[in-house]
């Protein structure tokens, strides 16, 4: 064929669609970026999208098509967990290659896949590390509320054995969980007030997709500012905030490994290209739209898998994974950032934003170089020695 | 079944009350075996009402009813007291209106067992049984139609298909809520005189508002005349009809 | 002669014609024939049919057994379950915590445990696992389980004389219940991950292609002999009391039957094959976790019986096949405007083909053969009767 | 009044309606006898438009109305009083009376008229109570009024006596012949009670198998041929 | 936090001498612009003490993220086109190089301390009140000075009861027993759940095992005054329940009503019933945006014109799908199930392609923003309030259109028996155009009120489907008053549940709770019984 094909596993529709459209419209742009550029090994890259409408049997199904309908050499792809669970074996079984471009819980290492969001200790731990700083606050008791469901289950487990080691008090810790969609957050902003009398308290959120809105609402609208319990959440980024009135959250906290206002040229230039496709193709809203994590990621993802395809002079999916390796771009968030040589997984930098007014975020603290992520938790018993393939 | 009084069915004071509106009062009433028994009273008299507490369908409010000796109405519900013996035809046509008439007449039909999933799942017509179903469709009238949906009836034809469920059913106590509502002069007689052949072989109580049909029916036996949830007399068809009382409300004058 | 006219053409029809019978059979060898070119013929043969078609085909069978079971209950009893997902993935749960067993120490952690145990940090295995990792009594609970738990819910929602919306309302209560607590970790069933990453079944290796075709054999196998039993059930008189409790309960109560254990029978029988056919999703779809259970997937199940038509056994299976089809074409081919043609499609389906696809089949049918005697008032007269 | 010309229908293939004419004047009280099954309520229905009719003509006082709905209709003056009742079950029977007047506006809409209720002195009774609860000789009594109230040019009752008590019947009879004397209302009776149809039609028509078999004025109304088309 | 403190009372002190205007040094502005957070922090208080309106405006400018800095380290307070110049109180043209300076929460915190140290001495009303109970949070014994002489001055009781149990919170740390005591005795009086933790630690123990309080006086005074305050509290928690609970359910009604209509009263089985709420809450969105656009002066209104354009917008939508779908499905309601299915994909993803997949911003009104605190520690927001209110008043605006008027008694005819209705002269088809059409806006209504409490997107309407239809049925369907109380009785059975049991067990438990309770009523709460509904 003198085109590659590059299939793109996002829900269109669905629940998860509010999150992963824009990440399926960042790979479209890349990829014609890459093929404005005289494209790979010479050949037009061709994209393949199909909607797996977040269902995660259709997950597997349309996997299977790309890989063996479709022919497609590598698949970018997926938000939840769930859904790269559900393809997982597909990829196995048919040794293709997946990209997954969003932070997770860890405890996986797949040879398919490279991971190229953030481990829990490229974002949770930092986060929780900094609220516990003077400059973060100095906060003594925590608030580990969630949506119900694996990420944030492990999330906060992880979470929890941090903080016991650093000498915090299962008493001074405080696990919530709420159903999926949940939308009334009275009993629970109620209880954090009264928790938080007891001492600085802080919330570590992972209320995942819908139900972040209607919780900063009750939030703000019970009188509780970020200066006297702040909220720092792993999965509320610019895409978001968008749908939010932001004033009342101002302060509240975010941890990523990118934020669209981090200011180098790298991410000048990818917001400024980002914002012209967006137009051009008369995306909907297209003149607000932002960047954020997952979707650097997403871009990383397929300009490394670029990287590793003219390394290996080959779309062949194990000369692709050698040659991933150790590869290493200059990403948005001003880093250089690497392929690690043997986890699958990037090394990130980690960056703590506040949420400012407009929706953007004002970051407050980054690390000095990427971080090396460990997919396997060091606060997980039996995990240790376990950090290769 | 212990009839060994004679009676088939007793009601004892039965009291039937609607959010303090009595539908029936204090009502009292019995049938012997092999009776036909004519019931008339005025329209909202409680005739319906009273057939409803004898089926199951409505629980009175106070008083008992029996079914012969032992069995005691007030307890059971619908379907035991169908199986117990008791056959009702209803004031509006109910049949299974997705079904044919054949169907209609083959589900109401007398299985000698209780029917249950196991005896249905297995159950297979035997030829007698067609043959039963055959005469009774001639005996309605209903024959050539035995294929059509009963819902497609006319609303004559769907009387008289229930009729012939209820006999299909064969129970001891036939209970027949106006019968021949909505049929012309000719048909009512045929119903006259199919309920005077099954005179003796079952008991049976009537409820009409045909005074003819009544009257050819009742014989000499005896006619109860309801009234406001009661009895309000009782008696020959000709002595009832000469009563003051059965005048004023309800026969008009 | 009048009478004579109206019987013909208003008379039931039986419900599979003989040529609808030598239809299901050619149907039938079609479909076992797919997985046997698939094995035969190399790929880019002519003759070679992929594994994707096969998987995709292998996934359907068990929708529409799905959908089959729900016409049992809906079609010919009317009784409207907005949950049979539930009983659909605790099948596949069942069958599933058998696979999980089989992986045996190649998951990730090595252990003995499932990976969701170990890092639970759970021990051992909660009881309810106990001798899951016998094949046969995984099975037995493939059918104990749903069947249970419609025969309990059923007794007391049928004893209570609970009908129509109401109990379609709690069926979706009970569902929706079920996918909240089968999402919690700490339930035991993996949490929202569910089951995944099975290695092997009865030995043999799960992704080899070979027990892939016996998986789908063994899946047409059933769904062929669910469709005669339930044709066996619909056509003897129980059939016929089923639906006489669709149209009228009370009527039947009052010549001797006691609709509750006529009910109860379909209902627990339909999640039975509800379960079973989870059971053997799967394997094939290689995973099963609690979005089965949400409330819009039992409403699909319900539009597939719709679709093809329900109370006619076969109409259901049609409709499973065609609206996954088009759901699997549509989703690769059109991935932003999918959704209007599927939405114009109910739409249209039900202005038009208020029998649903087989109606349709029927109604054309019964035009080209009676041409004269088409008159614009069939359609009056049928809503008359309704 | 009403005129009915070659009216023809079907339900699905078979036809139930064949060729039906008829005529009704002003004042006067036609009666429609025929066995059960014959086509007599589904002629009634055509009439009032809830069937669609194959062919033919229907003239309300000249006017063509064969295609008008049946709000439309009852809009020119004609009320219905169907077999089976047909009352509004939950409303209450105040509320069932006061849809009887639904083509009235304004004030009038309002106003039961005190009429209705000599006629029918249980619905003053009951006034509160809903329709559906009420016995079934009550709720013709209830359909009956509803249609009253409507002051119609053209009433059509489908077996108006099925389930009331003898007394009522008599009412009812004094009431159509009282309508009748007015000279200004069309009086179409569909009858199985043959003496009281007798009593009340000055016309009778029988139909047999959608068929106009006899018809005639009330004083051949006891002929043989007559009585022989509605036998058995 | 110390330096801040010391800061708030020279602050204070300095207050009422505010000199005229000063320009600002320069040297002292410069370590705001920079990166050091204890320099910034530093710089902060220094300024504060000097407590002028330059230092005020520069606070505030800090603290609104209007206070920028350009590369050489000028400082600049920000409006729109114009930057005032604190050091040489000149405004020019904002200058392109100008970037604003970023404030953390901890910067925050000392600039917030600051201001309402100033504000003590406001003359607003509501500004002491607000830093009045700011000081609550932070009661030190250092403080007692200052507060006392705000005490003083003071001449609102309210105010004067709130310092005066901040001067007795920062007491019970007073090296003295008697004043310890008298502090604890002061408190009984209070509300606030906030000194709770601080009175309980009077009661606990030292490693050693002696009490951190010694003085076994002021523990029984302790004793007594935190009984009084845990009764207090146990009242108010209850209340809040309560209220919870009925704001919990004003939002299942609002969100059900209009199903109540479609589904209750027409027999439609709406699945796109979520989708109007949907298209009701987009409406909103859009006359926000319009306002924003050509009204900003006027934003907060711009509820009052989503109202009816919400009703009228999806009374529309609905009014079509009807004429064009629905019409031909009466008496075929299971039909109806499939066909609105149908209809809510075609319309979500109508909703997708137009406003993007992601949710979109429905800002609350700012007299809908923050709440009331009653009982000195609940909470109630403007907007649940707003809504509770709404929901009843909607309630009875239905109520009356059902019960009180010809097209209401017109509507339920037509719903029960369609062909009668036209036979008396009813035109069935305009009747049932107009009742989808009122079930449809009602719906949008609920969808506004929707969009002030949660998230507006295309899915906005899947969660709440769900929840719609039980609380219809569970109220009995086509009754009214039945899908209040189900409304009402879930939301509280909900929250009475949730302390209990966490928020997934409760709303399992309430999913069980709505199995068991329709096998005791098996028509809905409000079943009609007798004939009639055969
Ligand atoms: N569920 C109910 N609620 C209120 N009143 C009721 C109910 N059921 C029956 N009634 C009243 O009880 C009375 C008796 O009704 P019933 O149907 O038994 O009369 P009936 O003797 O059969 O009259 P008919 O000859 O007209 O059929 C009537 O006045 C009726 O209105
Ligand atoms: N919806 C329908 N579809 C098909 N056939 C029907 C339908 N309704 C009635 N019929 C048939 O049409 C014929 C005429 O019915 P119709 O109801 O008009 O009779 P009728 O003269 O009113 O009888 P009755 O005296 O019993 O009321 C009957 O044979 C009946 O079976
Ligand atoms: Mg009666
Ligand atoms: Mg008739």
């Amino acid at each position: 064929a003198d085109t590659i094909k590059i299939g793109i596993l996002h829900s269109l529709s669905g629940t998860m669609a509010i999150s992963e459209t824009s990440l399926k419209d960042v790979a479209l742009m890349t990829i014609d970026e890459i093929n404005a550029n005289g494209g790979v090994l010479g050949k037009k890259l061709e994209p393949v999208v199909v909607d797996p409408a977040s269902n995660w049997p259709l997950f597997a199904e349309k996997a299977r098509q790309l890989i063996s309908q479709d022919k497609v050499s590598v698949v970018f792809g997926c938000w939840t967990s769930v859904s790269r669970k559900s393809v997982l074996p597909v990829f196995k079984e048919l040794n293709s290659l997946l990209f997954y471009p969003v932070q997770y819980e860890g405890e996986e290492l797949e040879k398919n896949v490279f991971y190229t969001g953030a481990a829990p200790n490229q974002q949770a731990i930092p986060a929780t590390e900094y609220l516990m700083s003077k400059e973060g606050g100095g906060a003594k008791r925590f608030v580990l509320l969630g949506t119900d469901y694996v990420y944030p289950r492990t999330t906060n487990k992880i979470l929890r054995a941090f903080l016991h080691s650093k000498g915090v008090k299962d008493s001074d810790i405080d696990e919530v969980y709420t159903p999926f969609g949940h939308s009334d957050y009275q009993t629970i902003v109620a209880n954090i007030k009264k928790f938080s009398a007891g001492g600085k308290t802080a919330v570590i959120s992972t209320i995942n997709g819908d139900s972040n809105v209607p919780f900063y609402k009750e939030l703000g609208n019970a009188g509780l500012k970020a200066t006297d319990v702040p909220v720092v959440a792993f999965s509320v980024g610019e895409e978001e905030l968008r749908g939010v009135d932001a004033k009342p959250l101002v302060g509240h906290l975010a941890a990523w490994n990118y934020f669209e206002s981090v200011k180098n040229p790298v991410n000048t230039a990818f917001i400024k290209k980002w914002k012209a496709y967006a137009l051009a193709k008369n995306l909907p809203n297209a003149a607000t739209v932002v960047t954020n994590d997952p979707m650097e990621a997403t871009y990383v993802g397929i300009y490394m898998w670029k990287q590793a395809v003219e390394k290996a002079k080959s779309t062949d999916t194990d000369k692709v994974i050698a040659a991933m390796a150790g590869q290493k771009f200059k990403a948005p968030s001003g880093y250089e950032l690497e392929m690690d040589a043997t986890n699958h997984h990037l090394h990130k930098p980690v960056m703590i934003g506040e949420i400012k007014a407009d929706g953007q975020f004002n970051v407050v603290n980054k690390t000095k170089t990427t971080i090396r992520a460990q997919p396997w938790s060091p606060y997980i018993p039996g995990n240790e020695g376990k950090q290769k393939l | 079944m212990d009839t060994t009084h004679g009676a088939i069915l007793y009601l004892e004071n039965i009291t039937v009350s609607f959010d303090g509106f009595k539908a029936l009062n204090n009502l009292n009433l019995d049938i012997s075996v092999g009776e036909l028994r004519c019931i008339i009273g005025p329209n909202g008299a409680g005739k319906t009402t009273m057939m409803d507490v004898i089926t199951g369908k409505t629980r009175p409010t106070a008083g008992t009813a029996f079914f012969g000796q032992s069995i005691d109405l007030t307890k059971l519900t619908e379907y035991d007291i169908a199986h117990a013996g008791i056959g009702r035809k209803f004031q509006r046509p109910t049949v299974f209106e997705q079904h044919t008439v054949f169907e209609n007449l083959e589900l109401a039909m007398k299985m000698g067992k209780r029917l249950t999933v196991r005896t249905t799942l297995f159950s297979r017509l035997s030829s007698e049984q067609i043959d039963k179903i055959d005469a009774c469709l001639r005996l309605i009238r209903l024959n050539g139609n035995e294929r059509r949906l009963a819902g497609l009836l006319s609303h004559g034809q769907k009387q008289w298909l229930e009729i012939g469920m209820l006999l299909m059913q064969e129970p001891q106590l036939l209970l027949l809520d106006e019968p021949v509502a909505g049929m012309s002069d000719a048909e009512t007689a045929r119903t006259a005189e199919l309920l005077n052949e099954l005179r003796g072989k079952h008991s049976i109580m009537v409820v009409e508002h045909d005074m003819g049909f009544v009257a050819e029916i009742a014989q000499q036996g005896k006619v109860t005349v309801l009234h406001e949830g009661s009895v309000l007399a009782a008696g020959k068809m000709s002595e009832v009809q000469a009563d003051e009382r059965v005048i004023e409300v309800y026969l008009g004058r | 002669m009048t009478t004579a006219s109206m019987q013909i053409s208003m008379a039931k029809t039986p419900l599979f014609t003989r040529p609808a019978w030598s239809g299901i059979i050619v149907c039938c060898v079609i479909l076992a024939l797919l997985p046997i070119l698939n094995l035969a013929f190399p790929a880019g043969h002519a003759l070679h049919i992929s594994s994707y078609t096969v998987a995709l085909v292998g996934k359907f069978m068990c929708y529409a057994m799905a959908a089959l079971a729900l016409d049992l209950v809906w079609g010919y009893t009317g009784i409207l379950s907005l949950g049979h997902g539930v009983f659909f993935a605790l099948g596949g749960y069942a069958h599933g915590m058998y696979l999980m067993r089989a992986i045996g120490r190649d998951g990730v952690y090595q252990s003995n445990l499932p990976d969701f145990m170990v890092f639970l940090d759970w021990k051992t295995y909660p009881w309810f696992w106990s001798l899951t990792d016998n094949f046969w009594y995984c099975m037995a609970l493939v059918v104990l389980v749903p069947g249970v738990l419609a025969f309990v819910f059923g007794y007391f929602a049928f004893r209570s004389r609970i009908k129509g919306v109401y109990f379609s309302i709690i069926t979706q209560a009970m569902t929706f219940a079920f996918m909240l607590l089968f999402f919690r970790n700490n339930t035991g069933f993996g949490g929202n991950n569910g089951f995944t990453d099975f290695k092997r079944i009865l030995g043999y290796s799960i992704t080899a292609p070979s027990t892939k075709a016996v998986l789908y054999l063994i899946t047409l196998a059933f769904l062929l002999g669910a469709l005669i039993l339930c044709r066996w059930i619909v056509t003897s008189k129980l059939g016929r009391v089923l639906q006489a409790v669709r149209d009228s309960e009370s009527r039947l109560m009052f010549i001797g039957y006691n609709p509750l254990w006529f009910k109860l029978f379909v209902w627990t029988l339909s999640a039975v094959l509800c379960g079973i056919a989870g059971a053997l999703y799967v394997p094939q779809v290689g995973i099963i976790n609690p979005s089965e259970m949400s409330p819009a997937n039992s409403i699909e199940m319900v539009i597939w019986a719709a679709v093809g038509g329900r109370g006619s056994l076969v109409g259901p299976i049609i409709g499973a096949f065609s609206v996954n089809g088009l759901k699997s074409w549509f989703t690769g081919a059109f991935p932003d405007l999918w959704l209007y043609a599927l939405g114009l499609i109910f739409i249209l389906v039900t202005l038009f083909m208020p029998q649903g696809i087989l109606g349709l089949a029927a109604n054309l049918k019964n035009k080209l053969k009676s041409k004269p005697a088409s008159q614009p008032q069939a359609d009056a007269s049928s809503k008359e009767a309704a | 009044m009403l005129n009915v010309d070659q009216l023809n229908q079907y339900y699905g293939s078979s036809h139930t309606l064949r060729g039906i004419s008829l005529s009704l004047e002003k004042g006067k009280c036609l009666a429609l006898l025929g066995r059960n099954g014959v086509g007599k309520t589904t002629l009634l229905k055509c009439l009032m438009g809830v069937l669609p009719s194959a062919s033919g003509k229907i003239m309300l006082e000249g006017r063509d109305i064969t295609s008008l709905k049946p709000h439309q209709r009852a809009a020119l003056g004609i009320a219905y009083v169907p077999q089976g009742r047909e009352i509004f079950a939950r409303l209450s029977v105040e509320e069932n009376l006061l849809m009887g007047m639904a083509t009235k506006s304004g004030k009038q809409a309002l106003l039961i008229k005190e009429e209705v209720y000599e006629l029918f002195p249980v619905l003053k009774e009951m006034l509160q109570r809903r329709g559906g609860d009420l016995s079934g000789g009550q709720q013709q009594q209830l359909a009956i009024a509803r249609a009253l109230l409507a002051e119609p040019k053209l009433i059509i009752l489908d077996e108006p006596t099925e389930g009331i008590q003898p007394s009522i019947i008599k009412d009812i009879g004094r009431v159509i012949r009282l309508l009748r004397e007015r000279g200004n209302i069309g009086i179409l009776l569909c009858e199985q009670y043959f003496d009281f149809a007798r009593e009340l039609a000055d016309n009778f028509v029988v139909l047999s198998r959608g068929e106009v078999v006899a018809a005639g004025s009330h004083e051949s109304m006891d002929d043989e041929s007559v009585k022989r088309h509605l036998a058995v | 936090m110390k330096i801040s403190k010391k800061i708030l009372i020279t602050s204070a002190l300095c207050l009422h001498a505010l000199l005229a205007q000063a320009a600002i040094d320069p040297a002292l502005l410069k370590p705001l612009a920079g990166e050091d957070p204890d320099a910034r922090i530093a710089a902060v208080n220094q300024i504060a003490a000097l407590a002028n309106d330059d230092a005020l405006k520069i606070l505030n400018a800090l603290n609104t993220d209007a206070l920028y800095a350009r590369p050489d380290g000028t400082v600049l307070i920000v409006d729109d086109t114009k930057a005032f110049n604190p050091a040489t109180d000149q405004t020019l043209p904002t200058p392109d190089d100008a970037d604003g300076i970023s404030v953390n929460n901890r910067l925050r915190g000392v600039v917030e301390g600051a201001l309402s140290g100033l504000k003590l001495f406001s003359p607003n009303r509501k500004l002491r009140i607000a830093a009045a109970t700011d000081l609550m949070k932070t009661a030190d014994p250092a403080q007692i000075p200052l507060i006392s002489k705000a005490l003083h001055k003071e001449s609102d009781p309210e105010i004067q009861d709130i310092l005066q149990q901040v001067i007795a919170t920062a007491n019970l740390h007073s090296p003295d027993a008697a004043t310890r005591k008298a502090a604890v005795q002061t408190l009984a009086g209070s509300t606030n759940a906030n000194i709770r933790p601080a009175l309980q630690n009077l009661l606990n123990k030292n490693p050693d095992g002696s009490y951190i309080e010694a003085d076994p006086a002021v523990r029984i005074e302790a004793v007594r005054t935190l009984g009084v305050l845990d009764r207090h509290l146990a009242t108010v928690d209850f209340i809040g329940k309560v209220f919870y609970g009925i704001s919990l359910g004003s939002v299942l009604l609002l969100a059900a009503l209009g199903l109540a209509i479609t589904f209750g009263l027409m027999g439609i089985i709406n699945m796109a019933h979520g989708e109007l709420l949907m298209i009701g809450a987009y409406t909103t969105y859009m006359c926000q945006l319009l306002f924003r656009q050509y009204f900003p002066a006027a934003l907060d209104g711009y509820l009052l014109v989503a109202l009816p354009a919400a009703f009228i917008v999806t009374a529309a939508v609905g009014i079509v799908l009807e004429r064009l779908v629905l019409r031909w499905l009466y008496g075929r309601p299971l039909e109806t199930l499939l066909c609105t299915w149908g209809i809510s994909l075609i319309l979500m993803q109508t909703v997708r392609s137009i406003f993007g997949a992601q949710n979109v911003e429905v800002a609350n009104p700012s007299w809908m923003s923050g709440g009331v605190t009653v009982l000195g520690s609940l909470v109630l927001s403007y907007n649940r309030i707003v809504i509770i209110f709404f929901a009843l008043f909607v309630v009875l605006a239905v109520w009356l259109i059902l019960n009180k008027t010809r097209l209401g008694l017109f509507v339920r005819a037509v719903m029960q028996n369609r062909r009668m209705a036209a036979c008396v002269g009813v035109s069935t088809g305009k009747i049932d155009m107009m009742t989808f059409g009122l079930g449809c806006g009602i719906a949008g209504l609920g969808g506004v009120a929707l969009s002030q409490l949660g998230n507006v997107g295309p899915d906005l309407g899947q969660g709440y489907i769900v929840d719609s239809f039980m609380v219809v049925v569970l109220g009995g369907v086509g009754q009214l008053a039945g899908t209040v109380i189900a409304a009402f009785g879930l939301g509280e059975v909900n929250k009475f549940l949730e302390p209990m049991a966490g928020a997934v067990l409760a709303k399992i438990a309430i999913l069980v709770f709505i199995i068991v309770f329709i096998q005791k009523r098996p028509q809905g709460l409000f079943a009609l019984k007798g004939r009639s509904v055969e």
